[in-house]
């Protein structure tokens, strides 16, 4: 081990900061924890702080394109480079949100005694989503993987105390233990086949055409069937309405943002770097021919976006309904992808952004009414116009921008998404996914209609929301509104965060 | 007689996995699932070593391997944790019938 | 007077009016109604200010230079990489001849609707600001020149709809709103893509000398402008222009609304609240007409110019159809929608005509059409808020216990039937002369007369249904029109009657614009040709 | 006196109604005695429409006057709206302020004590204001604007008593028929517009008599006569729309002798005499035929008619008819003539019958009257009068009218050797001056059948007797020319009343129309575009002689022997309403017995109304209804999905019914809602369900990718 190695590793180390501030803080969550037994006030801070620092590092790192870890060859385990960076950030951004949630959430308070693991769990599955975003190795994509799961399998089941909890960890576990096993075993059909883990290496190596394409499509198909479960596409997505309904909402909302993206930041780099070929100078994709990754992406969108909204139609549970509208819009991001063209990058970038906000947002209103209600369910949803306007007219605004109608932001996602498949000349496509849009309308409108149009049996008092949460909801609101008037910082984000290292 | 070769490993690790899904599928007993996917863990792990062995292509297989060992005995210690709490809410670890969650 | 941005004022103005009203407590009701009616009032001003300076001989349509009153600056403008050009988007205003009626009319329908809605005790608070959010809508579409903006103005009147018709609706309310919202959206959606696609066809020159793909409506309206790949620019052989029209002309039939998509009118009329109705039929309707003539006829002038026919047929259907549907019709209400789906289908065949006279008709039928069929909605509301019934077979006999309402629904009912002397005539006879006097549609335009004569069976036989005969005793006590309502009917009757008497006045106004759009629809199919080979 | 005043006269005789209906609808509840002011306004347009007589006959008789103002100018096309002042116009004026007038003053009297008293006098001034217009319009496109707005104000006034559902179905059914025919007057319109991109009458022809003809083809100018002329059939209740006029008796009596006997169903002969020079052969010929018709069977309808209106209203159709039918054989003059006297005696006999129901208290069935002419002789006498002028008489106007068609229609036999027209006209001759006398005497004569409504009869005021002696007396022939035995020689038809030129093509007229010994275009009237206001003069002087003298001379021969004809037939006519009805010496109801299926035929009116409703109007409401239900269940059918789909689904899952009574909308969303349903049924719930499904698409996946 001489010396330029280590000042190899030092640098490698250096690059991923965020993640050491973030494994840092996990050590230091559950050393508080232990130290003060009575007082877990504190550990919510620490976390901010924490998720702060590393947010920090993120952005000061932002543009730097490089590798860390490099194995034999030249190309590394990890890259860090702005495309991660961008995942990275949204992650953070999530966890933030969530943090703060799970300070108001009524059902986290109940078990106030394991918020150290709570918290611990969280940064467990930070830290895991973080290497999603910058994996290049299948061997550190397996890992971090397994890393997220891990720890939501037990956030899902966190609250012990309600039957729903403990059965959605069951399926949880059940379901991503076999997904990542079958994932693996792809793992290990392409190691067999390439002699190597490191996806530049592969794809070097792949480049050549005697590759038997049978046995790597089954591998390719293996491992996108792992991928496919954490971003929850049809038809891998079977656990997310059940894991939705049964966990509490902060950790459900952890799960539709951020693994989501980290699954997303994980696929785009598999494929891209994987199998590309080349790249034309309108910035569309060529990629091997081994996997006709284009259509199978494409059918596996159409899809999951008509499964997910069309069962969404008939939910009467929100968080149910909410889960459905995620895989409808899984659905959609997985279209920007199927584009193959680093306009659709920008579009799923760009829809990423909004989504989280607009999808964090509903969540966040209903935790707020089931903390007051103590329930989920659209009936309870009666009248709620009048006993919380506030809300109610939130809530609404969140749905419609999922909808997608302008002026929200949703809307600014959405077209983006059509720009790219038209460009593309993906025109059926697009005229699919859009009646798919009037479709989630309907249910979107069916929770308005609840709100505004019924009036309840039974007289619901008015429900008052602290200054605190409501400041948050606001600040959840605000862009929700102004991206769907002004949404050039948006766009010029998400363009300036599309380079994966080496391309 | 002939040499043992790659092909009778990946035949057995295919077998394995094959198993594997079978118990997930038909296995009532929660516990039972769990060893399935196992089954389907080791079934990777053999592949690695045998790609390894007979591929020459060095260590990392071997890596991968032991990675693999260690989350899965992880991943048990959670499922079975969690099962214990499914048997103290549904008193039962039978997978058919926890489906108080459904459409 | 020139450089103050009386459209954004104008348009912005009602959602001003709707913050304010937010901050307005519950319980002032008196104070919000008032506000609303305020807001409308100084509306309504502007809009008579902005045509007291608006130069008639300024032809608009395709020619950026003779709009007027424009206001525009760059509002989205990402510099992109290569592949993707760059995303401009502009914040691009401003009316011609055949704008500006339809600002008047959504100004004066708004103001009146508003007072109609003085009688609204429910949540009162909520309806105003809704209200409000659908005036922006409506008056931005009619003012808007870039597709973008047009498109977002299109989608927000979307909601305040639905909750206006879901909320203060009848009992079959929730049905009415979400049934207009899915076909509205589902025919918006249409548009949304047919804009991407135009995007990605047309380009514009700016000052810096790059060339970047636009939305600018008239931009698309000049085919130098076309891309030579764009899979909408007539450069590409193999372009989508025809599947895209009618995909667009779609998107605006269901507004309009146009057989066979029409049947979400009915059901939305018979449950919104009256005042809603009058801004449904008054100005909504006339959105789809003038989508097709804003945006299908110069952007698309040699598809138009193919299918000018099937235009025309379905303008006969509509008269037709809806003339037949109305005589059987029990519910006044009903009966009044399923006219003005006839009267629309005037709008169809006069634009068809593609001369001036028709377009002209066309026109002004809106205009007419908006003021006209605004009278019968509210008539029938100032009988349903007494005798909480809609059932034509219900009355009879009410000219002797309330002549003054009879007056007044004897002149709408007739200018409906287009009477001479009232402005329906006028434009009924424009448009009929209009496409008369083009072959092709001739024989569809002597057929379509046939709704003249239908028009006046169903209009007198509800005449005679509600008001002739001997009043039945359970009417003996309905009161005749109280003061307010004569202020909504009252100023609409002048309308009626002046146009009818003097139509130059409004005729004038969008002449030279008809002209134009008339001149260029021409040249079309030379021009367009040309650009093929 | 210029060109200038008349044509102001004119407009301010054209708009004085007018400012009496608005303003007397205005005050009508304030001010009581606001119907004075009508009557005044009337009584104002009439002594200008003397004056305007006066001086237009007497110093520019030869001279036809234009004053016009740009009503709309679309750069491409420009719409004019003007007034014209010819004889033919001025006549018309006189006849109709004057009976207007008269008919104001009876009403004062008649209508007393209604409760919609003076809102009727407004009727009555809207209506005389869009008569006017009629009369004085220069354009076509105002002639159809003022024929609609004459039928609304008869629409107003035939419901004016609007609580009886017969008057309210006569009003809407008056509209509605009108209508009928108002849509071929439009097409006709739509024709000539789009050919010669103008309304005005002058420049129309013009064009014409250049050669310039719709689509180029003689058919097509035809076509467009025939269908203006659907528009007089409508307006002049000619067959086979005659039916709204009987039911029009509905109105108040002063109406029907106003609306329905003098003016408005005039309109429609005067339609076609303004449109006349355009007229081809074929389009007179077809004119004729249905004037023919409509002369004949109303006629024969009117004689077993038991109510003194409709006995009335059957008679003014067939006089209607005959001048149709006069001026489809060309008779032109006489069609006018004609219409000019019938006005007075028509609007004699209606006010007459007027002042009779007003003495029997609303008694319309003259079974019930008899031997009223001791109790109302000024009545009897003028109506006496009127009957001899209607069934032509010699020493009355109708005479003269009446003798001058028939020996038109002779003439036209003689010429072409259809003598079918000449046969219908003596015909109904004979059948007028039967049915009218019958009439007089079941009215005046014998004994009364009804005694106490008898004792309580007693003759009519003043305001309304004046009317009828005025009427009366211009049925005499004295006003018309000096020698009771020959129009041709009165200043009426020699000096006042000229036949226009004709301009269609030589060869699409009659035979003995050609004018090949003078060239059209020597006198066609040159008109240029003339500013507002301000008149301009045509030279008419050759009128006469471009009027085909082939058709004169043989008129003069037609006119002896026609005269004789007619009086015969006439005193037959009579001799016979005598016999039957006077000395009882035969017995009509016998008579009915005997031809029982002809007289039920005429009873009933020949059925029309019955055939109408089973077949037109059923029809219509038919197909309404059918779309209706079209429109609720199949179009939104479709968008909702059918009600068998819904079945299924909802036995697919139970709770698809309260979802759709929660309002899954649409058929869409009915599809939506099974595939919804579909795909919640994978989410059984049970985890291993969920893996058995992803093994499966694994495959399935795999299928379909290995291919590639």
């Amino acid at each position: 081990m001489n010396t330029n190695n280590l000042n190899y590793l030092v640098n490698s180390l250096y690059l991923i900061k965020p993640e050491l501030v973030i494994s840092a803080i996990i050590v230091l969550l559950v050393l508080v924890d232990l130290i003060m037994l009575k007082n877990k006030k504190l550990l919510p801070y620490i976390s901010i702080a924490g998720l702060l620092i590393a947010g920090y590092f993120i952005i000061e790192h932002f543009e730097t394109n490089s590798f860390a870890f490099s194995t034999s060859s030249s190309a590394g385990m990890l890259i860090v480079d702005p495309f991660g960076n961008f995942f990275k950030l949204l992650i953070v951004f999530a966890s933030i949100l969530v943090v703060l949630f799970s300070v108001t959430s009524v059902e986290i308070k109940n078990s106030l005694d394991r918020h150290g693991e709570y918290y611990a769990l969280i940064f467990g599955m930070i830290l895991g989503m973080m290497f999603m975003a910058s994996a290049s190795d299948l061997i550190v994509i397996y890992i971090s993987l397994e890393l997220v799961s891990l720890s939501s399998y037990v956030l899902a089941g966190f609250t012990k105390q309600s039957l729903r909890n403990s059965e959605a960890s069951l399926k949880y576990v059940i379901y991503g233990g076999i997904s990542s096993g079958i994932m693996l075993f792809g793992i290990s059909i392409i190691y067999g086949i390439t002699g190597s883990t490191n996806l530049y290496e592969i794809n070097s190596l792949i480049q050549a055409p005697q590759v038997q394409s049978l046995t790597f499509l089954l591998a390719g198909i293996l491992i996108f069937v792992g991928i496919g479960y954490k971003i929850s596409a049809a038809p891998f997505h079977f656990w997310t309405p059940d894991v939705y309904e049964g966990a509490p909402i902060p950790i459900t909302a952890y799960l539709s943002i951020a693994s989501k993206a980290a699954g997303f930041a994980l696929l785009i780099r598999f494929i891209k770097v994987t199998f590309i070929q080349s790249i034309d100078p309108e910035g569309f994709w060529h990629l091997l021919s081994i996997i006709d990754w284009k259509s199978f992406i494409i059918i596996i969108s159409i899809l999951t976006m008509t499964l997910g909204n069309f069962a969404a139609l008939w939910q009467s549970n929100m968080k149910r309904l909410l889960a459905y509208s995620s895989i409808a819009h899984a659905g959609y991001l997985l279209l920007g992808l199927a584009v193959m063209s680093n306009e659709g990058i920008t579009a799923i970038l760009i829809y990423f952004v909004v989504y989280a906000f607009m999808n964090l947002g509903a969540f966040f209103v209903v935790m707020l009414i089931a903390n007051k209600i103590g329930s989920e369910e659209l009936d309870d949803y009666k009248g709620l116009s009048s006993s919380t306007p506030f809300l109610a007219v939130s809530l609404s605004i969140f749905l419609i921008s999922l909808t997608g109608l302008p002026p929200t932001a949703g809307f600014i996602g959405k077209l983006y998404i059509f720009i790219a498949l038209i460009d593309a000349k993906m025109i059926v496509v697009a005229v699919i996914a859009l009646l798919n849009t009037v479709v989630s309308l309907y249910y979107y409108v069916k929770v308005l209609k609840h709100m505004f149009l019924d009036k309840s049996e039974k007289e619901i008092p008015a429900i008052s929301t602290s200054y605190a949460s409501a400041v948050l909801l606001i600040a959840i609101l605000a862009p929700v509104l102004v991206f769907g008037i002004y949404f050039t910082p948006l766009v010029d984000l998400a363009k300036s965060s599309i380079t994966l290292l080496g391309f | 007689m002939t040499q043992i070769g790659l092909n009778h490993f990946l035949f057995v690790s295919t077998v394995l996995f094959c198993l594997g899904i079978f118990g997930i599928i038909t296995r009532k007993n929660a516990v039972m699932v769990l060893m399935g996917i196992e089954l389907i863990l080791n079934s990777a792990n053999i592949n690695f070593i045998a790609f390894a062995k007979y591929g020459n292509f060095g260590y990392q297989g071997q890596i991968m391997a032991l990675f693999v060992i260690i989350l899965a005995a992880a991943e048990a210690a959670i499922a079975l944790a969690i099962v214990l709490n499914i048997y103290k809410t549904f008193s039962t670890v039978n997978v058919d019938e926890i489906d108080t969650m459904k459409d | 007077m020139q450089n103050f941005p009386i459209l954004s004022f104008i348009t912005l103005l009602p959602i001003l009016g709707m913050v304010i009203i937010l901050f307005i407590p519950k319980k002032q009701e008196i104070v919000i109604k008032s506000t609303t009616l305020a807001i409308t009032a100084i509306q309504l001003i502007a809009a008579i200010i902005l045509l007291k300076n608006f130069n008639y001989a300024l032809g608009g349509v395709n020619d950026p230079s003779s709009f007027q009153f424009i206001e525009k600056f760059r509002w989205i403008d990402i510099t992109g990489f290569s592949w993707i050009g760059r995303i401009k988007i502009d914040y691009f205003m401003g009316i011609d001849g055949i704008s500006v009626p339809l600002v008047l009319l959504t100004a004066i329908i708004s103001f009146i609707a508003t007072l109609s809605s003085w009688t609204i005790n429910k949540s009162v608070k909520g309806y105003f600001a809704m209200f409000l959010l659908l005036d922006t809508g409506m008056m931005g579409v009619f003012v808007a020149l870039d597709f973008f903006l047009f498109y977002i103005f299109w989608e927000l009147m979307l909601l305040p709809m639905y909750f206006l018709i879901g909320i203060w609706g009848g009992p079959r309310r929730e049905y009415a709103a979400i049934k207009f919202f899915l076909y509205t959206l589902f025919g918006s959606i249409f548009i949304l893509i047919v804009m991407i696609a135009l995007y990605f066809s047309t380009t514009e020159v700016l000052a810096d000398g790059t060339k970047v793909f636009t939305f600018n409506m008239l931009s698309m309206m000049n085919p130098q402008n076309f891309t030579a790949t764009g899979i909408l620019s007539p450069l590409n052989p193999n372009n989508l222009r025809l599947i895209a029209y009618i995909g667009l002309f779609v998107g605006f039939a269901i507004k309009i609304p146009m057989f066979p998509f029409h049947t979400w009118l009915p059901d939305a009329h018979v449950e919104a609240p009256t005042a809603i109705s009058v801004i449904l039929a008054g100005v909504l309707l006339k959105m789809g007409t003038y989508g097709i003539l804003r945006v299908c006829f110069p952007i698309f002038p040699e598809i138009t110019r193919q299918l000018v026919w099937y235009i025309a047929l379905f303008g006969m259907i509509n008269i037709i159809y809806g003339a037949l549907c109305a005589l059987a019709q029990k519910d006044f209400k009903k009966m009044i929608a399923y006219s003005s789906i006839s009267h629309m289908g005037l709008v169809l065949l006069g634009m068809a005509s593609l001369n001036s006279m028709g377009i002209t008709g066309a026109v002004f039928q809106m205009f007419n059409h908006g003021t006209i069929t605004a009278m019968l909605f509210l008539i029938v509301g100032v009988i349903y808020d007494r005798a909480h019934t809609r059932g034509l077979d219900e009355f009879g006999g009410l000219a002797t216990q309330m002549p003054i309402y009879a007056g007044f629904t004897t002149l709408a009912f007739f200018a409906a039937i287009g009477l001479p002397g009232l402005s329906g005539f006028v434009s009924e006879a424009f448009v009929f002369l209009g496409a008369f006097g083009f072959t092709s549609i001739r024989t569809l335009t002597v057929i379509s007369t046939l709704g003249i004569l239908l028009g006046a069976g169903y209009m007198l036989w509800a005449m005679q249904r509600v008001f002739l005969g001997s009043l039945k005793d359970k009417w003996a006590s309905l009161k005749d029109l109280t003061f307010r309502e004569y202020a909504m009917l009252v100023p609409l009757s002048l309308i009626v009657l002046f146009l009818g008497i003097y139509p130059a006045t409004m005729l004038n106004l969008m002449n030279s614009s008809v002209n134009a759009m008339v001149k260029f629809m021409a040249n079309a199919q030379t021009m367009y040709g040309s650009l093929l080979h | 006196m210029t060109g200038n005043n008349l044509i102001q006269i004119a407009l301010i005789i054209l708009f004085l109604p007018l400012l009496g209906f608005t303003v007397t609808l205005f005050l009508a509840k304030k001010v009581k005695k606001i119907f004075l002011f009508e009557t005044f306004i009337l009584i104002v347009s009439f002594i200008l429409s003397v004056a305007l007589v006066f001086f237009k006959l007497n110093y520019f008789s030869q001279t036809t006057f234009t004053g016009e103002v740009n009503w709309i100018n679309l750069g491409s096309i420009s719409i004019d709206l003007g007034v014209m002042v010819d004889n033919i116009a001025v006549l018309m004026i006189f006849v109709v302020s004057l009976i207007s007038m008269l008919v104001h003053l009876f009403s004062i009297a008649y209508m007393h004590g209604d409760k919609r008293y003076n809102r009727y006098f407004a009727y009555l001034g809207i209506f005389t204001f869009s008569m006017n217009g009629i009369v004085f319009t220069h354009n076509i496109l105002m002639m159809y604007i003022f024929w609609e707005l004459v039928g609304l104000s008869s629409y107003l006034l035939i419901g004016f008593w609007f609580e009886k559902k017969s008057a309210s179905d006569a009003g809407k059914k008056a509209f509605i028929v009108n209508r009928v025919g108002d849509l071929g007057f439009f097409s006709g319109i739509l024709i000539l517009f789009a050919t010669y991109h103008t309304f005005t009458f002058d420049k129309i022809f013009h064009q014409i008599s250049l050669g310039v003809i719709p689509f180029n083809s003689e058919f097509w100018l035809t076509v467009t006569g025939i269908l203006i002329f659907a528009g007089a059939i409508g307006k002049s209740a000619q067959f086979p729309l005659h039916v709204w006029l009987p039911d029009a008796m509905e109105g108040p009596t002063p109406v029907s002798a106003l609306i329905h006997a003098a003016t408005m169903v005039a309109a429609g002969v005067y339609l076609i005499i303004r449109v006349f020079p355009i007229l081809t052969g074929n389009a007179l010929e077809f004119i004729a035929i249905i004037g023919a018709l409509s002369a004949f069977i109303p006629a024969t309808i009117a004689i077993t008619q038991n109510d003194i209106k409709k006995v009335l209203a059957y008679s003014t159709v067939s006089q209607l008819g005959y001048m149709v039918m006069a001026l489809g054989v060309g008779a032109y003059k006489f069609a006018f003539f004609h219409l000019v006297t019938h006005a007075f005696f028509k609007a004699a006999l209606f006010l007459g019958s007027g002042s009779v129901i007003h003495a029997m208290h609303h008694e319309q069935d003259i079974r019930k009257m008899g031997g009223l002419r001791k109790k109302l002789p000024l009545t009897y006498a003028t109506f006496l009068i009127s009957t001899l002028a209607i069934s032509g008489v010699p020493l009355t106007s109708g005479f003269l009218s009446k003798d001058g068609i028939l020996a038109g229609t002779f003439a036209f036999g003689n010429l072409t050797g259809q003598w079918f027209f000449a046969f219908v006209g003596f015909l109904v001759a004979l059948v007028t001056a039967f049915y009218m006398f019958r009439l007089v005497i079941l009215t005046f004569h014998g004994e009364p059948r009804d005694k106490e409504k008898f004792d309580h009869a007693h003759e009519s005021p003043f305001v309304m007797v004046m009317p009828l002696v005025v009427l009366a007396t211009l049925s005499i022939f004295i006003w018309y020319t000096p020698n009771p035995f020959n129009p041709e020689q009165g200043w009426f038809l020699s000096k006042w009343v000229k036949a226009p030129t004709i301009v269609t093509p030589q060869d699409a007229r009659y035979s003995f129309l050609k004018s090949d010994e003078i060239k059209p275009e020597a006198n066609v009237p040159t008109v240029q575009n003339v500013p507002a206001q301000t008149t301009q003069e045509i030279n008419g002087s050759e009128e006469e002689v471009t009027f085909s003298k082939t058709y004169t001379e043989a008129m003069e021969h037609a006119h002896i022997p026609a005269m004789m004809l007619s009086l015969g037939l006439a005193g037959i006519g009579i001799l016979f309403a005598f016999m039957f009805y006077q000395w009882k010496k035969l017995d009509p109801d016998k008579l009915a017995e005997k031809i029982n299926p002809l007289y039920k035929l005429s009873l009933n009116k020949w059925y029309f109304d019955e055939i109408y409703d089973a077949t037109f109007v059923a029809l219509t409401l038919g197909i309404s209804k059918l779309f209706a239900w079209f429109d609720n269940y199949i179009i939104d059918g479709i968008v909702n999905g059918s009600a068998a789909l819904t079945k299924q689904v909802s036995n697919f899952s139970g709770k698809f019914d309260n979802i759709v009574v929660d309002g899954v909308v649409n058929g869409a969303a009915y599809l939506s809602g099974i595939v919804g349903l579909m795909f919640r049924r994978l989410q059984t719930g049970k985890v291993q369900t969920y893996i058995v499904l992803v093994v499966f698409s694994l495959v399935i996946i795999l299928f379909i990718f290995k291919s590639f």
